[in-house]
């Protein structure tokens, strides 16, 4: 394991007063606590966005914060959930009196804690709704099991209901946004490479020189097929079909994409993805609205990529085209 | 069997001894069918749980199981610190105003513990979670109870876990290929519920 | 070398294809030749900018496109000089009477291609002028050598030189501020692990498992000194020390602060670098005017990181303040 | 010594096979002491001059020259395009009008592409470059040229640069450390060499 780290245990801590220290005028860190918030919060009357879940996905969640897309990120451990004292400070901090939107990822650890902050919440009198988030097509969507996880999805939805909320609308209103988002959208990824969580000190499982997962987690949960690394145009096919296994696109239906990075993966692979993504997308008459390619949810310096789509309507697509002043997604 | 505050400080000596020693080795069950986080999990809230406890005093074993609870929930983090943290606040709570514990009332405790752990994580019996070690282990209580047969059933009840298939938590991505893996929560368990036994047992 | 590439020899052509996919309505690429600018180009009177290099250092250039910034990039091969006919290309394409302006980085190989394209151009009868970025101080600067290198630091030569353009600043005005900015710009970085040319298939140099290598160039150059992977707390200093050595700053001074990845060190380790640089700095009291984290200037798939540090004035600050509409670098 | 349209076809024929079979050492050798991609150019670059080449029709040396020189120029990229490109454009110009080209007008352009690589390179003799290849090459012409000495004399000009110290290139950013190691590009430059004194030879 090779890292520009101090001690392993003290990893989240570091990066957030590194954080705090790049943008000292934008953010800030509440005391005693890994919640990062916009330095203006609360906004008055404005329907605030809590968003969270472990740490080692940067910009995941912190670089999100700003006007049009969340007030305050809720910074785990590596790669575990926040615990429900954190979620609460935030809660409470970015309440303007219109009510906490949580946005959250579809794992057990995130749901429990961010709902256990969000009945204490309400028992303080703070108004609160939320939307989970489970693009993850690698797994399957059953009533009976944990379903689908959230994985790079969830910055379109922090996109969408960010913009939402900004816009001057209601809780509810946000919500039914932020679900018409997550009904929409839908990512798979794989990966080359694992990672190492610092403190772990070694991988969390390992691929040979030649092989590639497909299917692979964002906190590297095993994926559900290994092989050889194909091409590029090889693994874009297989994504996008995957994805279009599970979710119907009509003729001339809008997309936005993103091709994120899984955080050691050069943006020129990104790009050569991109190339025949775009393509298998016209040649299936669904047409490319805007394309985001970088590293937005990463999993510390695994290689890898995700491939998302989100089908969009006429609000969705205002929505995605408004004003966000968050470092990691400029609009 | 009698559980009085001191009693309760011990446990969790024992049990954090335990998750320290082998916080590696959860860490390798988690990495094969999770995330990788939960022996260094366990590991730093039960660190701050016995730092908690050591600075503290407590009247009653419910104070010291009720500060155990809130430590557990705000440091534990992922899915595990939400689940222990509601079950040792659901057993402190059972266990208000009766002191010193005994294994009738500890049983009861037991059972709003697991009903807390069954509703939060929307899971049962059968899941491959660390409710397989416990509803044997609260089962054992006001029955035929002794220190050895709590660690054997809890002991049990892990290895059985191996065979299971996860339906529930983060192994549950896995499907059929979580079965021949150990659950690493019901690892975790069966340290507390071993520890509990050597609690009760007595000496070293 | 596992990479999610096509033909190892035409990653330059998908990549940049896949780049025009993503950014369909502010890029182009000039037909036939790897030459990127912005759609709209040329902008009559403004003076326009050109930049370019080897490909593998994205976002380097073409992410600096846009408003304020760039007018056109060219890209090499991988690690490789762009031509002189691809230069010219730029020159050609973006002249919108006012001149054109090269940001060279001092490498050989690029200081020949581009001078010879300008020399090539002001023969069609367009002004050209330039500056060489040479901030590396891992090299010696020497007048019997080739001197430093151009690294991170030619992204702030972009902004300045961008700014002053947009701003209808005149060809030689553009020069002296971009000159400005040179003299006042230095960087120091380093590795953890090389990286891979898609072509050569086997990565330039090796690393053992604890070891990292101070002064590192970014097409894999080999440094100044090769030994354990040292605490970020050691790293920033030494590489801040580094920088202090060869460029005073007075107490009060102030300071423009680049923390850029590699490539493959995930956001957490380079926020974690400037924590301590942060620190570094106000102990020495330089005041932090704006801090930039993030891949900037990489190096494919490299594992590492450079520290740039701008010393600003009056003229500095308001043009680094200025918009930019450039996808990789948004003001 | 005398050369035309077809020697030169020939010559870089020659040297492109060398090239295309070396690349992968002439990689090595600049991931030594630059940044691994010598071969690379040199091998793509010299496939398009063949194919130039070879799809055109020459009267002259310098014609077939001159369009080496420009698609060297257009396609090898890094240092060693222009480099390379300078040289040839040089000794294109000044053979204009001579065919076949003997060997003291051979000389002279030698001299011409020497001062046009020196000028756009910045550099002299003793830099580990490739001119310390082409400054003894230049020397033997029109005085006592045969082939064998042709590639006797660029090998061991190439053997030579093993222990310079690079001033100029990519290498100078090593100092004392590029001693030691050959300049590729003076490798490269001995195979363009060796592949003319074949060339002169006749056969194959
Ligand atoms: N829904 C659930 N109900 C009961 N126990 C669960 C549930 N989900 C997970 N667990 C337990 O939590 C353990 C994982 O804990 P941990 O690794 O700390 O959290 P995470 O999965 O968030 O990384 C599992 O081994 C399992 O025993
Ligand atoms: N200034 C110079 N003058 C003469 N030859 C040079 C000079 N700089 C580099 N070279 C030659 O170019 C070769 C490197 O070529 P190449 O690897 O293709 O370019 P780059 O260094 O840009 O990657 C060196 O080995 C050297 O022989
Ligand atoms: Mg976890
Ligand atoms: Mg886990
Ligand atoms: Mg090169
Ligand atoms: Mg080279």
């Amino acid at each position: 394991m090779k890292k520009i780290v101090n001690d392993p245990e003290s990893v989240v801590e570091d990066m957030l007063d590194g954080l705090i220290s790049a943008h000292p005028d934008s953010l800030q860190k509440l005391p005693d606590t890994t919640v990062i918030t916009r330095k203006d919060a609360p906004i008055t009357n404005k329907v605030s966005l809590v968003s969270g879940g472990g740490s080692g996905h940067e910009p995941a969640h912190a670089g999100y914060i700003g006007n049009g897309m969340l007030d305050a990120a809720v910074c785990g451990e590596m790669f575990t959930s926040p615990t429900p004292d954190q979620v609460l400070e935030a809660i409470k901090a970015v309440d303007g009196g219109a009510g906490v939107f949580l946005v959250i990822k579809n794992y057990t650890g995130d749901v429990m804690n961010f709902d256990m902050a969000a009945e204490l919440a309400e028992a303080e009198g703070i108004q609160v709704e939320k939307v989970v988030v489970n693009d993850d097509v690698a797994v399957e969507d059953s009533s009976f099991t944990t379903g689908r996880r959230g994985i790079a999805g969830t910055i379109f939805v922090h996109k969408i209901a960010g913009a939402k909320a900004a816009a001057g609308a209601s809780l509810e209103e946000v919500r039914s946004s932020a679900e018409k988002a997550v009904a929409n959208v839908r990512s798979m990824g794989m990966a080359l490479t694992p990672c190492t969580v610092p403190a772990a000190g070694r991988p969390s499982f390992t691929l040979d020189e030649n092989e590639m997962e497909i299917g692979t987690g964002i906190h590297g949960e095993p994926g559900i097929e290994r092989k050889p690394v194909a091409a590029a145009d090889a693994i874009a096919e297989e994504l996008i079909n995957k994805i279009l296994e599970d979710i119907e696109f009509n003729q001339g239906d809008e997309a936005a994409v993103m091709i994120n990075g899984m955080g050691a993966t050069p943006e020129m692979e990104l790009y050569i993805l991109n190339k025949k993504v775009n393509q298998l997308l016209k040649e299936r008459g669904i047409s490319t609205y805007k394309t985001f390619v970088g590293n937005y949810m990463t999993s510390l310096e695994m290689a890898g990529c995700s491939v998302t789509l989100l089908k969009l309507d006429k609000e969705l697509k205002s929505l995605l085209d408004a004003e966000s002043s968050a470092p990691a997604f400029r609009v | 069997m009698e559980l009085n505050a001191q009693d309760i400080i011990t446990w969790m000596h024992k049990t954090n001894e335990r998750l320290q020693n082998n916080k590696d080795y959860l860490t390798t069950l988690d990495q094969a069918i999770g995330d990788g986080d939960h022996g260094i999990n366990m590991a730093r809230g039960f660190k701050e749980v016995v730092n908690k406890l050591d600075n503290e005093n407590y009247e009653t074993a419910s104070d010291a199981l009720r500060d155990t609870a809130m430590t557990v929930m705000s440091k534990v983090g992922g899915a595990s610190g939400p689940l222990y943290g509601t079950a040792f606040l659901k057993l402190a709570t059972s266990l208000k105003g009766i002191d010193p514990v005994d294994e009738s009332s500890f049983k009861t405790g037991l059972e709003e513990a697991l009903a807390g752990v069954k509703q939060r994580g929307k899971s049962d019996q059968g899941e491959k979670t660390l409710i397989d070690v416990w509803i044997p282990v609260m089962e054992l209580f006001d029955n035929n109870f002794s220190p050895e047969k709590l660690t054997d059933t809890a002991e049990k009840a892990m290895e059985n876990t191996k065979d299971m298939k996860a339906t529930k938590g983060r192994a549950s991505y896995l499907g059929d290929r979580s079965i021949g893996h150990l659950d690493p929560g019901s690892v975790s368990s069966f340290y507390l519920f071993t520890s509990l036994a050597d609690t009760v047992k007595g000496g070293e």
